[in-house]
């Protein structure tokens, strides 16, 4: 009865509303939201009854027997969990996209009335013939529906949706044709007593049909039109109810066909993932780019029956379709592809959450199930892994576009959509977090020794609480993105804590797409935003693929450890990568660069660690190239940071170049290059902090982050200088401060190791340190002070406080070293696999095989003189005035104003042309040449869908007739 | 600690004294080569003192005021990092405290300095020839790490009491002997690390009266002449203790030093001067292409 | 009915659907495309009363048959042509 | 050209297939599967004796539910896409036989029609010729008539009746025994006769009812573009 | 004999089926695509039916003719001709939807040809 209600009370809604439309039109709408709400309750009930929410035994079932007789004379309805679950999807967005629907013309309402039923019918179906029907009755609709809504490609996209579905009656009716005759039964079992001949030809017709249904590639051509030319209102609709029955249908008929290698169709799914989404890398237009996704979720499908059976398998599918049918529902329901307005601020918020469920961004539903597809197929095949990886990554770029882009526009009164969507994706996600907890670990067991752990975790947490006072002074333009960057910090504080690779997985995503988020909230971020997201999902990845390659643990050696490192490369933003990290540092709100530089780019230092340790230490030929890479990193990141005039450009360059060091140190593995590394991991954190909130103090006042506009700030915001003056001493390495004691373990482990070469290009972009070092305090704090500056304010406590706590700590360190390599050397001594022998800590005083260093001593000696000739003169005579900032020796003239005096750009103009003689290379070159390549690829994967729907329909036959010779063996 | 303050304020005011001399000896030197009769030899003394007594009339701001003492500081600092004469145990001053890659890394203070105040001065010209200076700076770093690396990594230690132990084993043993082609690097960044002729242009803007010396005047002008002559004897000393088997006596040090301070200023008055580009490259690659001779003899 | 009628009757009926199908395909008035296309359906309708299928001629005559006609007429009539 | 080719080709290789699986298909001598069940028990359980409808309206009554649905769409749209997007102009004068014919042969074809469903559970026939037929009619009427018969809300009320009682019979009978669609849970009487079969009449009729007002509908919207139909 | 009149019928069955989708992959105008659907339907009708045909029987309806008992071989497979009515009719109404579209749609582009309607691609 429950299973009746939930099929049938639409259509009889649609009944009456067929007749009620014309007479009281919104009476009928009413009505049909009652017999709409009445099949979601029937649902719901189904659902507590199978008790379907525990995802857990969703095979069980409720039978709704129909006709007379039983099976397999008559026709059963049987509900299962399962498609129950995806019964109240099709629900839900019925209910909520029949305003949208029914906007223009209440007379669809029967349509969308029996589209449910139509959708829950098909969920529901048991009989092959049965099937049949319902696919006519969706295909109809859509059609009807189509060409109902206004806009401008509708007819186009009617004719091929009508097209390919008449071919695929056809040949649904020739399968049913062999079926019958063959076997006298109309069930889908009986698909499982074909033999032979007839098995091998119902297995390709009912493939083709499945794969044309399901817009699979390369069928998928007229899935891709329809998702671009019909109303968005329409295709969100079609996608979580129509579209997703026939998914859920495929999925129950995929496995039961009579092929004797089911594992055919997953290397057809992930050959289709790679080519389609190769094809969807280059879609422009929004909706376009959505039919590409779900070309991918049809070919994971698929893969899923290809690989995956039995529980995993009702599972997987169920989460995968129904999650990512909300989204797609959401992303429609928000999206308007007819106008290219850009968006309205909040559009582009809501709009990321399903997009980021479709790319399966943790913790978000969708990627628990493509997690645990990605585990299995591990053990399947690598290649299958690496074909999926690539195509989900392309898949997540350019829906990282979609919404870095924002060609969408938000509807007016559209809001209650997005509402409830989203809390049924967030609630999917907490489910299933929930279900996984278990899975999870927070042990802190991936790094074993516990001072380095408290030590990352204190950098994680004290940069994120130092940070977000800052993070409230917004300057205009910018929204608010505090909360983000405080979840991106609260997971990275949980960071060390991850026992295994998953529980790490999900905090690093959390942490890097919150930031993602963050920077896109700056008031020019659009830049920076889509880099950042692709370089985050692509070391995301590659991450990924480490985990489930390693299986158990979280990093096995071999492979993985290379893919780790890639990641953590992509996520330090060294040279290559660092397309991202200095277009996202300069691009980001000023508060959120420094939380980035300083704080979770230490998040990849963290996993070099985990993962250079999970292998017994890194071996030499690849602690060497890292080495190199570091070293090259730091010199042309050096220069580069020199060079330019933009103040969080340098700082972000500056970020890059000292990442390199640590590098470098890593490279090392020997105890004093890990030494190095820590200690300068620290201590770049403290430095860098201070000169990014310093910076954002600067830009907060000054609105400008141009050397050219700025200078003589040191007489407006003297604490901010005084605070940058400490930082930028220490960081280029000049004793007494800390920064030296990074690159003084470094060489001594370089001379150690005997890699003379890079410890002579490590000195040599220290060195160049020093002139964007001087650079930077001349061209923002010394100089003339431009008369626009004139009046502005010392930075707000909110960010000065943070930097005096910062800069406390620095000259603490910087003094007293000693406190924090007392407990970070014995405990990386501890570690395993680290070569080499450990400096030997007496006091004050630090020894290595080859010298000393008392930080101690020659600060005071510093202090000292420092404080004698500064007594000496003052005690020495009268104190001279102040002047005025133009009242200098010009050569007898007077100096003309401020600006022009002041000299910042171009500044080191003879090392532009010293550098002359080498070749230009623009890290955007490259990898606008690799995007070149990707665009050919796609574009000649893509050239198959020529528009012409009988192109569609040969894809659909040469398609039936290449399986068919593939099952046959031959020809 | 008072013997340390007495011991650093001793060597301090000798190696004023040392390097005032060393400045005079320099100037009649170059005025014979030209020709000239040239100043008094104690002409550098006499400067220094007109200089301190007058009383500075104006300053530009915190960091101008500063610098001259950063100069001060980071010369005499220097100066007792680095151990003079081998065996005297009375004048050790802070030679212990650090190593090779310290006293390297602190020569950098005093620029530091010296750069903030010309920033702060506010005159484009001044900061010209910073940007110069530390363009031609880094560049000479680079080949001097070279030597760096090439002393470190072939005698095995950072420490410099430790190279000039390896030295005393009769002349050859000297580094100018054992790495030659390192040590003919390290006296070619001799030259600009004292500004010397060809690559002087750093000093160019102070030539006519503009740049940091017209803004500093009097008793600023006099403690950076000062640091100027104090650091300029410490790098005399390094140089002696690395290359030239340091000095086993207070005579031998001087000895040597003035021997050292001679090169630069004959190398000076028959060079042109490079411009700042041409300089850059010159360091990067004529005395880096010497080290890297010995630096690939240290590694095989 | 014999066997050898039905038979005789079926082959020619075939070929003629056949001849009359790829007719369709290729003459060149729509008109009589459509009319040819009616002639199958009516001829497949003979064909269901010989396979012993009276419900499935009665409903192919008439829908299949007649009303399908009937909408492709209208059909032509609005686009017109006779591509 | 080079089209036609290509489709010759993928048609000559299907072709080929179809000439090697339909050999597969021997002839049988006797009725299998479910065939054979529907044949031997059809009768006493839906008491119709037109085994055909015994299948389509009672065995797999949800199949037909779904044509209806699949009727009940494609006019749907039709009618709201000719409205939504109107072509052409108002009906024309008909001529004088059409308007002779459509005066005499109303009648008996609409008796024909109305025997279709009412014997469908005895004879050949059934919901569906049955209510084409009358539409026929219906067209028939309207081609002799120089307006469109303003039929507004008449249509869409039998539609909505027409497909409300199908579905309510269905619920009648999982409401009795347990079963969507059931059409024996009121006794199927004698084989044979007008009134047998349970309730397979009542469902002939609400097909036939909707069928025919769908098509009419369609018709009644062709007719509103004008031209020929 | 019998052997002869069903090869006949699947011969003619599959060969309008063909004919049909090859109408379908070649043809322009968008009528004309909708007639080769119409041709295919008929030939897949015709193949359902002769699945459920057996040769000398009558039509699976009980009428005086036959006994209840010997039903069983008197008579063809009801099953396949419910399926092809139901064919039937979805076949029309399909044709009915895809010939109103196509009409608009030919309104629209100004041409009935369906290589004019390819404006959404790649």
């Amino acid at each position: 009865m429950v299973v009746a209600l939930a099929v049938f009370l639409p259509l009889l809604g649609a009944f009456i509303s067929v007749w009620l439309s014309r007479r009281k039109p919104r009476l009928s709408v009413i009505v049909s939201r009652l017999f709409l709400a009445g099949g979601l309750h029937s649902t719901i009930v189904l659902s507590i009854k199978l008790n379907a929410w525990s995802f857990s035994d969703l095979g069980n079932s409720i039978i709704l027997r129909t006709g007379v007789g039983a099976p397999p004379l008559s026709i059963n309805l049987e509900a299962t969990g399962g498609a129950v679950i995806a019964a109240i999807v099709v629900y839900v967005a019925a209910i909520l996209g029949i305003s949208r629907l029914t906007s223009r013309n209440v007379k669809t309402l029967p349509l969308l009335l029996s589209l449910v039923t139509a959708s829950l019918g098909l969920l529901f179906a048991t009989d092959l013939f049965n099937s049949f029907v319902f696919l006519e009755i969706g295909s109809i609709i859509t059609i009807g529906l189509t060409a109902a809504c206004r806009c401008r490609r509708r007819w186009e996209v009617a004719v091929k949706v009508a097209l390919v579905s008449g071919l695929v009656t056809i040949l649904y009716l020739l399968a049913i044709v062999v079926i019958y005759k063959t076997t006298g039964e109309l069930r889908f079992e009986a698909l499982g007593m074909l033999h032979g001949f007839p098995a091998l030809l119902v297995s390709g017709l009912m493939l083709t049909v499945i794969m044309t249904e399901i817009k699979a590639f390369p069928l998928s051509g007229w899935g891709l039109d329809f998702y671009e030319g019909a109303s968005p209102g329409f295709a969100g609709v079609y996608s979580a109810t129509w579209s997703l029955a026939v998914l859920m249908w495929s999925a129950g008929i995929l496995p039961r066909l009579p092929i004797p290698n089911l594992q055919i169709l997953a290397w057809i799914g992930a050959g289709g993932l790679v080519l389609g989404q190769f094809a969807g890398f280059r879609a422009t237009s929004p909706g376009r780019m959505m039919g590409y996704s779900s070309a991918a979720y049809a070919s994971i499908l698929l893969i899923l029956a290809g690989t995956t059976t039995g529980h995993d398998y009702l599972q997987l599918t169920l989460v995968l379709m129904i999650f990512a049918a909300i989204a797609k529902f959401t992303v429609f329901m928000l999206a308007d592809p007819e106008n290219e307005n850009p968006l309205k601020s909040a559009a582009g918020n809501l709009l990321l959450l399903p997009i980021l469920v479709i790319a399966g961004i943790p913790p978000l539903p969708v990627f628990w199930a493509k997690f645990k597809l990605l585990s299995i197929l591990a053990g399947v095949s690598p290649l299958m892994l690496a074909a999926v990886v690539l195509g989900l990554f392309l898949e997540a770029v350019y829906l990282l576009r979609l919404w870095s882009k924002r060609p969408v526009r938000f509807l007016k009164n559209g809001r209650l959509v997005p509402a409830v969507t989203s809390l049924l994706m967030a609630a999917g996600a907490i489910w299933l977090t929930a279900g996984f907890w278990r899975s999870l670990s927070f042990s802190g067991s991936l790094l074993s020794s516990s001072t380095l752990r408290i030590l990352f975790m204190t950098v994680f947490g004290a940069g994120t609480l130092l940070t977000l006072p800052g993070a409230w002074n917004r300057i205009k333009g910018e929204r608010s993105y505090w909360f983000w960057m405080l979840l991106s910090g609260i997971s990275l504080t949980f960071l060390p804590m991850a026992g295994n690779g998953i529980t790490f997985y999900i905090l690093w995503e959390v942490s890097a797409f919150a930031a993602v988020i963050a920077v896109s909230r700056g008031s020019r971020a659009a830049a920076g935003t889509f880099w950042f997201a692709v370089f985050a999902a692509a070391s995301g990845f590659l991450l990924l693929a480490s985990i489930v390659l390693s299986r158990s643990m979280f990093i096995a050696p071999g492979i993985p450890l290379i893919l780790v490192a890639i990641a953590a490369l992509f996520k330090l933003g060294q040279m290559g990568a660092h397309l991202w990290s200095v277009r996202a540092y300069s691009a980001a709100p000023a508060t959120m660069s420094a939380f980035m530089a300083g704080t979770s780019s230490k998040a990849a230092v963290f996993l070099l660690v985990v993962a250079a340790l999970g292998t017994g230490a890194v071996a030499m030929p690849a602690g060497s190239v890292l080495a190199w890479a570091g070293v090259l990193t730091a010199l042309s990141m050096a220069v580069m940071a020199a060079l330019s005039s933009d103040y969080k450009k340098v700082l972000a360059y500056a970020s890059v170049s000292q990442m390199g060091y640590i590098l470098i140190g890593l490279g090392l593995a020997s105890v004093m290059g890990w030494t190095a590394a820590i200690y300068h991991t620290f201590h770049h954190f403290l430095f860098k902090m201070i000169l990014f909130l310093g910076a954002a103090g600067v830009i907060f006042r000054t609105g400008t982050s141009d050397y050219n506009r700025l200078g003589g700030l040191i007489r407006r915001m003297p604490l901010t200088f005084t605070f940058t003056l400490i930082s930028v001493i220490a960081f280029a390495g000049v004793p007494p401060l800390a920064g030296f004691g990074g690159k003084w373990f470094l060489y001594n482990g370089l001379i150690e190791t005997g890699w003379l070469p890079i410890a002579l290009i490590a000195m040599f972009a220290s060195v160049v340190a020093f002139l964007y070092a001087f650079r930077l305090l001349h061209a923002v704090f010394l100089g003339q002070l431009s008369t626009v500056n004139a009046r502005v304010k010392e930075a707000p406590l909110a960010l000065l406080v943070p930097q005096g706590i910062l800069t406390a700590a620095l000259m603490l360190f910087s003094f007293r070293p000693t406190l924090f390599l007392e407990h970070i050397v014995p405990a990386i001594e501890s570690l395993p696999g680290l070569k080499g022998v450990a400096p030997v800590i007496n006091g004050t005083i630090v020894t290595t095989p080859l010298g000393n260093w008392n930080a101690w001593a020659v600060g005071m000696m510093v202090m000292g003189l420092f404080g004698f000739a500064f007594v000496f003169y003052w005690l020495s005579g009268k104190r001279p005035k102040h002047v005025g900032q133009l009242d200098i020796g010009f050569a007898g003239e007077l100096p003309p104003s401020a600006e022009e005096v002041h000299y910042a750009g171009n500044f080191f103009k003879p090392y532009r042309r010293a550098l002359a003689f080498l070749p230009r290379i623009h890290a955007g070159k490259v990898f606008s040449g690799i995007t070149e390549v990707f665009k050919i690829a796609g574009d000649s994967v893509r050239a198959i869908f020529t528009g012409d729907a009988r192109t569609y329909l040969a894809h659909s036959l040469i398609f039936l007739v290449i399986v068919l010779i593939y099952l046959r063996g031959g020809i | 600690m008072i013997s340390l303050v007495m011991s650093i304020t001793f060597t301090a005011l000798a190696a004023l004294v040392w390097g005032l001399l060393l400045g005079g000896i320099s100037r009649m030197v170059t005025a014979r080569i030209h020709g000239r009769i040239g100043p008094r030899l104690t002409q550098n003394f006499i400067d220094l003192w007109k200089l301190f007594r007058k009383k500075s009339s104006i300053h530009h701001g915190t960091m101008f005021w500063l610098a001259p003492m950063f100069r001060v500081a980071g010369a005499i600092g220097v100066l007792v990092l680095v151990p003079l004469v081998v065996g005297n145990t009375v004048i050790v001053n802070m030679s212990f405290s650090g190593d090779l890659l310290l006293v390297v890394y602190f020569m950098f203070f005093g620029c530091l300095g010296m750069a903030l105040g010309a920033g702060d001065s506010g005159h484009p010209y001044a900061v010209i020839a910073v940007s110069r200076g530390l363009a031609q700076m880094s560049s000479y770093e680079l080949s001097f790490s070279a030597v760096v690396l090439v002393l470190a990594a072939g005698l095995r230690t950072l420490s410099i009491e430790e190279i000039i132990m390896a030295q005393q084993d009769g002349i050859l043993s000297w580094n100018l002997f054992r790495y030659p082609f390192a040590t003919a690097a390290a006296l070619i960044t001799l030259l600009p690390m004292q500004m010397a002729y060809p690559f002087s242009i750093v000093l160019a803007p102070q030539e006519i009266p503009i740049g940091p010396p017209t803004e500093y005047s009097s008793r600023f002008l006099s403690f950076m002449f000062s640091g100027r002559a104090i650091f300029g004897v410490a790098k005399l000393v390094l140089f002696v203790n690395l290359f030239f088997g340091g000095a086993s006596s207070w005579i031998s040090l001087l000895f040597k030093t003035f021997l050292l301070y001679m090169f630069p200023i004959f190398v000076s008055t028959v060079f042109p001067r490079f411009r700042t580009e041409q300089s850059i490259r010159f360091l990067w690659f004529v005395p880096t292409s010497l080290a890297a001779i010995d630096l690939l003899r240290v590694m095989i | 009915m014999t066997e050898t009628l039905m038979t005789v009757i079926v082959v020619t009926f075939g070929g003629m659907m056949i001849t009359a199908a790829i007719a369709v395909l290729f003459v060149r008035d729509l008109l009589s495309a459509i009319i040819i296309t009616g002639f199958v359906s009516l001829s497949a309708s003979v064909m269901f009363l010989l396979m012993d299928a009276p419900d499935v001629a009665i409903t192919e005559a008439s829908i299949g048959a007649v009303l399908a006609t009937m909408i492709f007429l209208w059909g032509r009539g609005k686009i017109g042509g006779d591509g | 050209m080079i089209r036609t080719l290509t489709g010759l080709i993928i048609v000559l290789v299907l072709g080929a297939v179809a000439a090697a699986v339909i050999p597969e298909m021997q002839m049988r001598e006797e009725l299998q599967g479910v065939g054979y069940s529907y044949v031997s028990r059809g009768m006493d359980d839906t008491g119709s004796s037109n085994l055909v409808t015994a299948v389509i309206v009672a065995y797999r009554g949800l199949d037909t539910l779904g044509e209806v649905v699949v009727l009940f769409c494609a006019s749907t749209a039709v009618v709201l896409i000719l409205t939504l997007y109107p072509i052409g102009i108002k009906a024309s004068e008909p001529s004088r036989v059409v308007a002779f014919t459509a005066k005499v042969l109303p009648a008996p074809i609409l008796l024909f029609g109305v025997y279709f469903i009412a014997h469908s559970h005895i004879s050949p026939g059934g919901g569906f010729p049955g209510g084409t037929v009358i539409a026929s009619v219906f067209l028939l009427v309207m081609l002799g008539s120089s307006s469109v018969p303003d039929g507004r809300g008449r249509l869409p009320a039998i539609e909505s009746l027409a497909g409300l009682s199908f579905g309510l019979l269905g619920f009648w009978g999982i409401m009795t025994v347990g079963q969507f669609l059931n059409n024996a849970f009121l006794g199927t009487g004698t084989p044979g006769t007008i009134v047998s079969g349970g309730l397979i009449p009542l469902i002939s009729i609400a097909i036939g009812a909707k069928v025919a007002s769908e098509f009419s509908g369609v018709f009644k919207a062709f007719r509103n573009t004008g031209g020929t139909v | 004999m019998s052997t002869a009149f069903y090869w006949s019928i699947a011969g003619t069955a599959a060969g309008l089926v063909l004919v049909g989708l090859w109408g379908i992959l070649t043809r322009k105008h968008i009528l004309r695509i909708a007639l080769a659907f119409t041709l295919a339907d008929t030939g897949v009708n015709l193949l359902l039916v002769w699945s459920g045909y057996l040769p000398g029987r009558t039509a699976p309806i009980v009428d005086g003719t036959i006994s209840a008992s010997g039903i069983t071989s008197a008579v063809v497979d009801p099953l396949p001709q419910a399926m092809v009515l139901t064919s039937i009719v979805i076949g029309v109404a399909v044709a009915a939807l895809f010939v109103v579209v196509g009409v608009l749609a030919s309104r629209r582009t100004g041409s009935a040809d369906v290589r004019r309607m390819k404006e959404l691609r790649w």
